[in-house]
């Protein structure tokens, strides 16, 4: 395997022509960002568009390539796993904004779920013990961080093969086929309260597992009328992520309540989980991490390496982060 | 009154007309093979056993109510989507959708049908790449899909249709290549044209096949919904029943399934019951 | 309609007991048929029909295409549970029947089906002696489409040759044959009488048939028996006998023909 | 040699033997109805018009090979493979699945069919239950089969059974439900047994709907692989896919979907012999 | 075999021009049969069949069950592309057929059965008038199951009587009806074939029937055949005619039976 040839970060990107200044007109561009685009309406934010935006319910890595591919998406967002493996599989992107969560330590995405009686108490004692993992999902690269902090290689756990779609997860830990699997968000709510009583319990990783993108085909930013308009969008979605910050009464109601269709407690639990919102100036630090991960995966999954910083246009590095401090501005 | 006190009777055991207001009706009543006389409402018997067991389970806690919700929470779930609109909108969504996509498959799948089953030339170039199509997974075609036809309503009624299309295509082929040669050779003594043996011998007499791939076919429309509305769509009971997957709401998976369920038994039902009207002609071991 | 639902047939009936309606019964015969009526839909089409077969009798059913031969026979057969109708038929414990069409299974052989049903060791033996008697020796592997229309009659005649019923159905079963043939068959259906004595009810639309054949012929007419003809044994058996002809006259004339007027 | 030259002759139009040493062979020559006689090796007309089209879409660049890798591609890929013995390995462990999934959903299929279909009761009982059971997506079923029997062996075929057995049910009871009255007479008044009955009418009588039955489900054993192969399971066609999914490896993905496609015209082409030479007495349009 | 492949029929015979085997054709006949054979596997049924029949002729054909009547209609109709044989046959261009089988569409009523293929206007009134002919008026709209034997035969003959055939190849078409019905069905065939003179063959176990109607009688024989018979005008309208028992016997002795010892 392994035929896929790494991306040829064109060394030149940053020769690349300079954002223009103004959108032209006429030009469209397909955002898969939904919530955000929830974040746009609630907060009035949409009306700053002045170019066409059309807004396309996907996300996530493997719909986001395939669209990308197809031509039909031209910006999507993602965790930091996807853009690797677009990359790995010669589908050449960049990222162009990036968001992360203050304390991410204590405001992890994903916890270990620990089946009743699996007697996991530590990240150590997951040697020997049988662990979900979804090769190519987030979770899986967590999973094989996880093992990489705890001193463990695969060989030390067994590693069990499941899609991490919908409840499996927290079904093969309730049923004990695995004694640990990574659980994210409600998921983690969920599973406590259904069985803690039993037993099930969740662990920290300890792990920073918060980083999440915005990523475009090179393509897309090769074209100025596009790349244009995506910074025009970045620099909104900053100010959404701060509307989103200032505003989680509406925010709980507008989309976790009536968009996505979650209880109130549940919404809540989410807004309170995540904390606050890190949407910083330099990507120098987030670059660094993501160079990790990468050397992690191309050693655990025979990989070619890549280099992280190709994986970012870093002509809209610092738009997000200002538009989002300004808001934040503003807005007090 | 005369009987053969001669001959064993167990055979002839007659029956009487429990009205003594009629005539006496006392017939030989040989064992009965077949299935007997259809009864009205016994198609609810067995998924009302299936409630009932749900049910039982559940209350006895032999169900673990985490895994699967309790009748009750499903029909107060229900409750809640029906007042605040969300299920019947995403429900009337996706049945267009699934109604669509039907639609297409029909004509297309009869169409190659008629096409493949009706000469050799056609079914060389149609009947190989239709086997091929159905031996691929629906999910590995996904990426071809959205390649050639992007992520909007298209998509979405193609896939369908494209799911819809190899049940009737199979059935209608087979049913109509296992018409009786004999009616083939009455059509051609009568003189009929090609477009009058298909109208008179070939349409009515693949009818019964046509309408068991119809039976595959409406439930197929409703369970490919499931994939479909994951991709790019904030509407459906396909993306209702995602979202519930990805938030674990259990009791809105599982109402989701009930109304797949409903859906299923409801078209399953519709279907058979213009079969059977319109195949009144038969006169089999279905009584 | 009511009363041929299944959990319905046990009233009265356990197996053993005679049922009540056959005890009341003071003379000995075979089938006993009374106030016989059945209909589709509004019309009727036996309004009434009485009829006993005495065992070993042999009786033979003339009337006119449509007018509920076969109805009849499928009443005495049991094979009419969906049709309305009451009167009340008593017949005995094993019937076999010679369908209209051959009905034979197209998935079948030809000795398949005529072993159909057969419960004894000697079965296929059988089977094959009865196809050589109706002319079929060798073509015990062919399946029924292969066979030409009278071919596939004696197939099926062959198949109740095989079996010793105590009452012998059969619509038309000649109806496909020839001459030489028929006279044939007709042999062969004697010495079955003769051996098992069976009752017999036989469909024809030959009256030279019926008469070389029957004990009594019966002619049927607007759903009631119309016509009932002893035939005397000397009479059957030969042509030139005296009454031949004219019992011939009267039965053609009670079918509706002017045997003056018509050639044949 | 004699012909009316009052009367129109255009339908007569003789052909005549094209071998001189043969005897003359003038036959009325009426338009035929049917499809004709069968071809040897036409089938293969199909696929190969697909294979050409995909050679050349590839080798002008219509087709994205990052979408659809190039059939060369693909070809080479399952020389590296099958070198290193890991298509050999995949393909002998989802063979056995599919298999033993195969062998149970015929088993129960056609008992459920034969249950349902002989008695008002077993049909009140079943049928409701199977519709729903088929009208509800598989995928949505996996937490309960993990629930109940684990994420090992045990699960998969049970899946995979559970996907197969329903076209064979469905197929069956509709075929069997087919069988003309006239023969279950004919049964009655020969005093075949139940069992007699079963064996001499209903099954040969159901046959042709079995076969077609069996044509969906042993294409469904091969995709439900995809499904089912994706638990805990590190091995199989369907893995070998999944993987190269995630990893983005087009061409293990297309060399999946060309065995698949192989896969599927081979037993469907199976099930298809094995059906001509059991159904020989019927003499139908397929000719 | 590769005679019959749709590809080489145009070999000779583009439409308009006559092809070459008939041109050579001296005298006119609707139906030219030389040297028939046909066989099914190792065993020939019909071995060097030769058949004239003038337009307007009426021949019946007899003989014994699985002689190859039907065979023989069939590849005159046409049916047989898939059957082992060689011969030069001839048929006019509108050839109608009754089956041995009523062979009825069960899908269609039976008014539909009647007008399958007609391709006039007044088709339907056609299809009515035929019915009540045959004694089914009022029937149209039922199901051929809901019909007896009888019946099914009668719509099979109404469906052929509404078309204008120039031959009428019928395979026993009155086997399933009563003597009056037949009587009345004879009577039509001949209004029929005065109307429109076609060439009929028709196949019949009755010998009294075929003296009836026919112009001419053929026995078939071991695949040949084997007896030509003229029947003079007064002989076939008269029961009473000096020749027709003579030839009746005559008949009856080709096709094998005893006509001393027989009782018919
Ligand atoms: N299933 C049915 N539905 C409606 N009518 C029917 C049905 N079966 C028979 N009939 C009618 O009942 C009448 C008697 O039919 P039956 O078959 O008993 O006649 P038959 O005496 O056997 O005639 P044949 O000599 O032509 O066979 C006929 O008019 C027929 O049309
Ligand atoms: N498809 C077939 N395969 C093999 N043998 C056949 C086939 N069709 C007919 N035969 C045989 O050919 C012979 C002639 O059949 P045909 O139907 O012509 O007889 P027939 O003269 O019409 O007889 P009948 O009066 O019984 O209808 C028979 O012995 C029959 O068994
Ligand atoms: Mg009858
Ligand atoms: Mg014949």
């Amino acid at each position: 395997g392994g035929t896929a040839t790494a991306g040829s970060p064109s060394a030149s990107r940053a020769a690349v022509a300079p954002l223009a200044p103004t959108v032209p007109a006429g030009t469209t561009i397909t955002v898969g960002d939904p919530s955000v685009k929830v974040a746009l309406e609630l907060s009035g934010l949409i009306k700053e568009l002045d170019f066409n935006v059309e807004f396309a319910n996907i996300s996530g890595g493997p719909q986001t390539t395939e669209a990308f591919r197809a031509n039909a998406l031209d910006v999507g967002s993602v965790a930091d796993i996807p853009p690797i493996h677009a990359t790995w599989t010669g589908l050449d992107v960049r990222i162009i904004a990036s968001a992360f969560r203050q304390d991410a330590v204590n405001h992890p995405l994903y916890e270990l779920g620990i089946a009743p009686g699996a007697g996991i108490s530590s990240l150590q004692e997951l040697r020997g013990k049988k662990i979900a993992y979804s090769p190519g999902q987030a979770q899986g690269a967590l999973v094989l961080r996880i093992l990489e902090k705890a001193g463990l290689g695969q060989k030390d756990v067994k590693l069990v093969e499941l899609p991490s779609t919908g409840d499996v997860y927290a079904t093969a830990l309730a049923s004990k086929q695995v004694d640990a699997a990574p659980l994210g968000g409600v998921q983690i709510k969920r599973y406590l309260s259904k069985y803690q009583a039993d037993g099930g319990s969740t662990l920290r990783h300890g792990l920073r597992d918060d980083p999440s993108h915005l990523y475009s085909p090179a393509k897309v930013l090769d074209d100025p009328a596009k790349a244009a308009a995506l910074a025009a969008y970045v620099e909104v979605w900053g100010k959404a992520k701060r509307w989103v910050e200032d505003h989680p009464a509406e925010w709980l109601e507008g989309y976790y309540v009536k968009d996505q269709g979650l209880s109130r407690e549940d919404g809540r639990y989410l807004i309170d989980a995540a904390g606050k919102a890190d949407v910083p100036l330099s990507w120098a630090e987030a670059i660094e991490r993501h160079q990790q991960t990468i050397d992690l995966l191309a050693r655990e999954q025979k990989k070619p390496e890549l280099v992280a910083a190709d994986l970012y246009d870093t002509r809209y590095e610092a738009i997000a982060g200002t538009s989002f401090a300004a808001a934040g501005k503003a807005g007090a | 009154m005369s009987a053969a006190t001669a001959v064993r009777r167990t055979a002839v055991a007659p029956h009487q007309d429990p009205a003594p207001a009629h005539p006496k009706d006392v017939r030989p009543t040989g064992r009965r093979l077949g299935p007997g006389r259809r009864r009205r409402l016994a198609w609810l018997l067995g998924p009302s056993a299936l409630l009932l067991l749900w049910t039982v389970a559940s209350a006895t806690g032999l169900l673990d109510p985490r895994i699967l919700s309790e009748p009750w929470t499903v029909v107060a779930t229900a409750g809640e989507l029906i007042a605040d609109g969300r299920l019947q909108e995403n429900l009337a969504i996706s049945a267009q959708r699934a109604g669509l996509g039907l639609f297409f498959g029909i004509v297309v799948g009869a169409v190659l049908a008629l096409l493949s089953g009706l000469s050799r030339a056609g079914e060389a170039l149609i009947d190989g790449p239709v086997q091929i199509k159905r031996a691929i997974p629906g999910l590995a075609l996904i990426p071809l899909l959205i390649l050639w036809f992007g992520i909007d309503e298209t998509m979405k009624v193609l896939t369908i249709t494209l799911g819809v299309f190899v049940p009737i295509y199979l059935q209608t082929h087979a049913a109509l290549r296992g018409i009786d040669l004999r009616y083939v050779e009455l059509a051609q003594t009568v003189g009929l044209s090609r477009a009058g043996f298909i109208r008179r011998v070939v349409l009515p007499g693949a009818l019964p096949g046509f309408f068991l791939g119809l039976r595959f076919a409406v439930t197929g429309a409703w369970v490919s919904l499931v994939v479909v509305e994951q991709i790019n769509s904030t509407s459906g009971i396909g993306y209702m029943m995602e979202l519930a997957r990805t938030y674990g709401q259990t009791n809105i998976i599982v109402l989701g399934l009930a109304v797949y369920g409903i859906l299923g038994l409801l078209s399953d039902g519709i279907v058979r019951f213009i079969e059977r009207k319109a195949l009144s002609w038969q006169r089999t071991l279905a009584g | 309609m009511a009363a041929h639902f299944g959990g319905l047939t046990a009233v009265g009936s356990s197996p053993g007991t005679t049922p009540r309606t056959l005890r009341e019964a003071p003379t000995v015969s075979a089938v006993s048929v009374r106030g016989l009526i059945r209909g589709f839909g509004p019309k009727g089409v036996l309004n009434g029909v009485d009829l006993d077969i005495a065992p070993g009798e042999f009786v033979a059913l003339l009337g006119p295409s449509g007018c509920g031969k076969s109805t009849l026979l499928r009443a005495l057969a049991g094979l009419d549970h969906d049709v309305k109708g009451s009167g009340v038929i008593s017949v005995p414990d094993r019937v076999s029947v010679v369908f209209q069409d051959s009905r034979l299974l197209p998935w079948d052989s030809v000795l398949g089906n005529v072993t159909l049903g057969l419960r004894d060791h000697d079965a296929d033996a059988k089977a094959r002696k009865a196809l050589a008697e109706v002319g079929l020796a060798g073509r015990e592997k062919a399946w029924p489409h292969e066979l030409s229309g009278g071919e596939q009659q004696r197939v099926a005649l062959a198949r109740s040759l095989v079996r010793e019923p105590q009452l012998l159905l059969a619509d038309e079963p000649f109806g496909a044959l020839d001459a030489l043939t028929r006279i044939k068959m007709h042999g062969l259906l004697r010495d079955l009488v003769a051996a098992h004595r069976p009752a017999v009810l036989l469909v024809t639309h030959d009256v030279d048939e019926a008469i070389a054949l029957a004990d009594r012929i019966v002619v049927l007419d607007s759903g009631r028996v119309a016509t009932v003809r002893k035939v005397a044994p000397e009479i059957g058996t030969a042509v030139d006998a005296a009454g031949h002809e004219a019992l011939r006259r009267n039965l053609l004339t009670a079918l509706g023909v002017d045997v003056a007027a018509s050639s044949h």
